[in-house]
């Protein structure tokens, strides 16, 4: 129920407008019911939380624990985990900085799942990856370099 | 009536493999039957695809004497007449002129493009340095395939490369990226110079990367 | 904020740090980086869903003639998956070649099935029926996971093309004079980033050999060892191997008797 | 036509590790094709498990979740021989459901 207040929240009409603006429209044209088109867009750190319903800038925590490698050899697969320790983490959010979307991924954490969740991300170069947590009405973030190698041949 | 994925290669390699059963049975082939079989493979297996042809399995000299030593170390006099003809091939620069820019040999290092099958022809190749050698010390995703060649002109006492002194290790450096089988008869490495795979200017350009005292590798 | 973490001391020492022999510093902790990259990624293998998919394939009654491959012969008696992998190529009497996986399916694919063999070979990587074959050979190999490899050498044909195998295996040619043992003849040798096992012997043959085929992260796809060997030679600047042609299979047969006791960890995950 | 999911679910003390493999080009909407054109993006947008009726995790993706996705996520409760259900749905409306059976 709070996911459909916070989506319903997004400023839904401002993506809209920079959508038709930059011409993304046509690729996005089936969106899923209520996926947050606005934070998928955005390009920063600050940008994804205050898309995402923060009104203050996400607060550096110790207890948020992201898990990322320092070097991926290849950049279309890197495993990236968060895990929050501070309480009531309601969700957790993967940020990476330099993709053309700073939003990778963000997961809601209802009651009795733990704030805890891993998956595969892209990254398109060398760039700091964010694991964004949303506890009460704050936003706590955690940040790690992640540097994007060339593996192979390369021919 | 389309022939069948399995009789193209049977009719291709049948008349080696008879030949062999004819003269042995189970026992290991002698060296002949192999090379036979090998040629007859060759042929029935590949084909021209792009601007990859025929042609490229046929070998010279020197790719012949290395295949056939299979990873082993040349006969002492064969390795010598090997050298001396690849030595010959080294052309020097037209107008004198050894060294370009530095940080255009760092984009040819980096590059590991060209001359597949996959590539166009008329495009600039790249010199696919890092896929084998440490050169830069920014880059940390380096082969190792050659040595390491961070601070390749330093070490050998390269302060000014137009000199005298450093004459010796500039021809041998051009000689070296022209034809490095002129200094040992199976390097792993491409003849770029010889083979065309880079032009005399993108030479200079690695050899500033290589020797110039403001490239990063000297630093 | 960060930057405040870098004090003085804090400075002092990545000074220190950086006067050490810095190219061996470096490499290490890229290697290091890199072996703690391939472990996270570890547990969750997207091969998973080709050997899932390829099962039901292999199940399936398809093509032509409307029949599953059930009862195709890998080597090891008709419809026998498990420990069939870790013996190919081998010998078909059936046949009277030596065939290594791929080309094995084909020839079960058009006589079980009535698929057209040399259209399938003439068909590109990862597109119509060759995607099928994608899946039948993760699942396949998935049945040999963990056993060791045991690639026969009784018939006089074997071991004709164990010798042709590795005549091919040092062939130097093409405009950059590369042959396979160009990157895989030693030890310890690395590519850029990439680790170059030595496939002339034991346990680098089998680290390589062993690992095909397997999911490449860096196309999103499930490579066969004919897609490998395909893209090693398209590196190498030779012409086009064909698929499933004698000269790969004679590399198959070398690498594999190569690899002899080494374990099979395919389908594997790949850069 | 999409192909199945592959789920594990594994039942440990009071918690339950759930890991998905899903079969999906998530398109990036970035990439050219050999022609030089443009591949429009496709992925999928929202993810969804249940245990019993009950979300134990949802999540929304975008283009930068990686092809054949993968996730992981544990929940309290769950036991052996439970049913856990995961459904997503793409930018093209396509959806899948697939389910596992805890062990």
């Amino acid at each position: 129920m709070e996911r459909r207040d916070f989506l319903a929240s997004g400023s839904g009409a401002t993506a809209l407008a920079l959508a038709a603006a930059s011409g993304l429209s046509p690729a996005y044209a089936q969106n899923a019911p209520g996926w947050n088109k606005a934070a998928f867009e955005s390009k920063s750190l600050a940008d994804a939380a205050k898309a995402m319903g923060a009104t203050s800038a996400p607060v550096e925590s110790k207890d948020l624990l992201l898990q990322a490698p320092e070097i991926a050899e290849n950049g279309n697969v890197v495993r990236v985990g968060a895990q929050s320790n501070i309480a009531n983490t309601t969700q957790i959010a993967l940020v990476v900085e330099k993709n053309p979307s700073a939003l990778a991924a963000m997961f809601e954490i209802p009651a009795g799942t733990d704030a805890n969740v891993s998956t595969n991300i892209k990254m398109g170069q060398s760039s700091n990856v964010y694991a964004l947590a949303k506890a009460g009405d704050k936003y706590f973030y955690a940040v790690k370099e992640v540097k994007v190698t060339l593996g192979g041949c390369g021919g | 009536m389309n022939k069948s994925h399995t009789q193209v290669a049977l009719s291709a390699a049948g008349l080696v493999f008879a030949a062999f059963f004819l003269s042995s049975c189970a026992t290991a082939p002698t060296a002949q039957q192999v090379d036979e079989a090998t040629q007859q493979v060759l042929k029935s297996s590949f084909r021209e695809q792009g601007i990859a042809k025929m042609d490229r399995l046929t070998l010279d000299a020197s790719n012949q004497a290395c295949s056939e030593a299979a990873g082993k170390p040349l006969d002492e006099k064969l390795a010598k007449s090997i050298e001396e003809a690849n030595l010959k091939t080294v052309k020097l620069p037209s107008d004198g002129k050894y060294l370009g820019n530095w940080s255009e040999g760092e984009k040819i290092a980096q590059n590991g493009r060209g001359l597949t099958w996959s590539d166009k022809p008329g495009e600039a190749n790249g010199g696919s340095c890092y896929n084998c050698h440490q050169i830069s010390k920014a880059e940390l995703s380096f082969g190792s395939i050659g040595p390491s060649l961070y601070n390749y002109g330093k070490l050998r006492g390269v302060s000014n490369p137009a000199s005298p002194e450093s004459k010796p290790i500039v021809d041998y450096t051009w000689g070296k990226l022209w034809n490095a089988k002129a200094y040992n008869a199976c390097s792993d490495m491409p003849r770029f110079g010889h083979a065309s795979i880079l032009s005399e200017q993108q030479i200079r350009d690695v050899m500033a990367l290589l020797l110039d005292p403001n490239s990063p590798v000297n630093k | 904020m960060k930057l405040s973490l870098f004090g003085p001391a804090a400075l002092a020492a990545l000074v220190a740090l950086s006067a050490l022999p810095l190219p061996a510093a470096a490499q290490k902790s890229t290697a290091e980086g890199i072996a703690e990259y391939r472990a996270m990624l570890a547990d969750g293998n997207p091969a998973e869903l080709y050997e899932a998919k390829g099962e039901a394939l292999w199940k399936q009654a398809r093509g032509p003639k409307n029949a599953s491959l059930e009862k195709c012969d890998l080597g090891k008696g008709p419809g026998v998956v498990k420990g069939a992998f870790v013996e190919l190529p081998r010998f078909f009497a059936d046949t009277q070649r030596v065939q290594d996986l791929e080309s094995r399916l084909l020839t079960c694919m058009e006589q079980l099935q009535g698929f057209s063999a040399a259209e399938i070979a003439k068909t590109p990587f990862g597109a119509g029926e060759q995607k099928s074959i994608e899946s039948l050979v993760a699942y396949i190999s998935a049945e040999s996971r963990d056993m060791a490899f045991n690639v026969p050498q009784s018939h006089a044909k074997e071991k004709l093309m164990y010798e042709v195998g590795k005549k091919v295996f040092y062939l130097r040619g093409g405009p950059y004079d590369f042959s396979c043992a160009s990157c895989h003849g030693e030890d310890n040798k690395r590519v850029r980033l990439q680790d170059l096992p030595n496939l002339t012997k034991q346990p680098g043959a089998g680290n390589g050999f062993g690992a095909w085929p397997a999911y490449r992260v860096s196309s999103g796809d499930l490579w066969s060892m004919q897609r490998r060997l395909n893209d090693c030679y398209r590196q190498q600047r030779f012409p086009f191997p064909g698929y499933a042609s004698d000269a790969t299979i004679a590399l198959g047969v070398y690498m594999g008797v190569n690899s002899k006791g080494g374990v099979s960890i395919a389908p594997a995950l790949k850069r | 036509m999409s192909d199945p999911m592959r789920i594990r679910a594994q039942a440990q003390g009071d918690k339950t590790t759930v890991r998905v493999l899903v079969s999906h080009e998530m398109e990036s909407g970035q990439r050219k094709d050999a022609a030089g054109k443009t591949v429009p993006a496709w992925f999928i947008q929202n993810i969804s498990a249940t245990w019993n009726g009950k979300t134990v995790m949802s999540a929304q993706w975008g283009t930068a979740v990686s092809k054949n996705p993968f996730v992981q996520f544990s929940f309290k409760g769950g036991k052996a021989g439970d049913k856990i259900a995961v459904s997503w749905t793409d930018n093209h409306g396509d959806k899948r459901t697939d389910e596992a059976v805890i062990s």
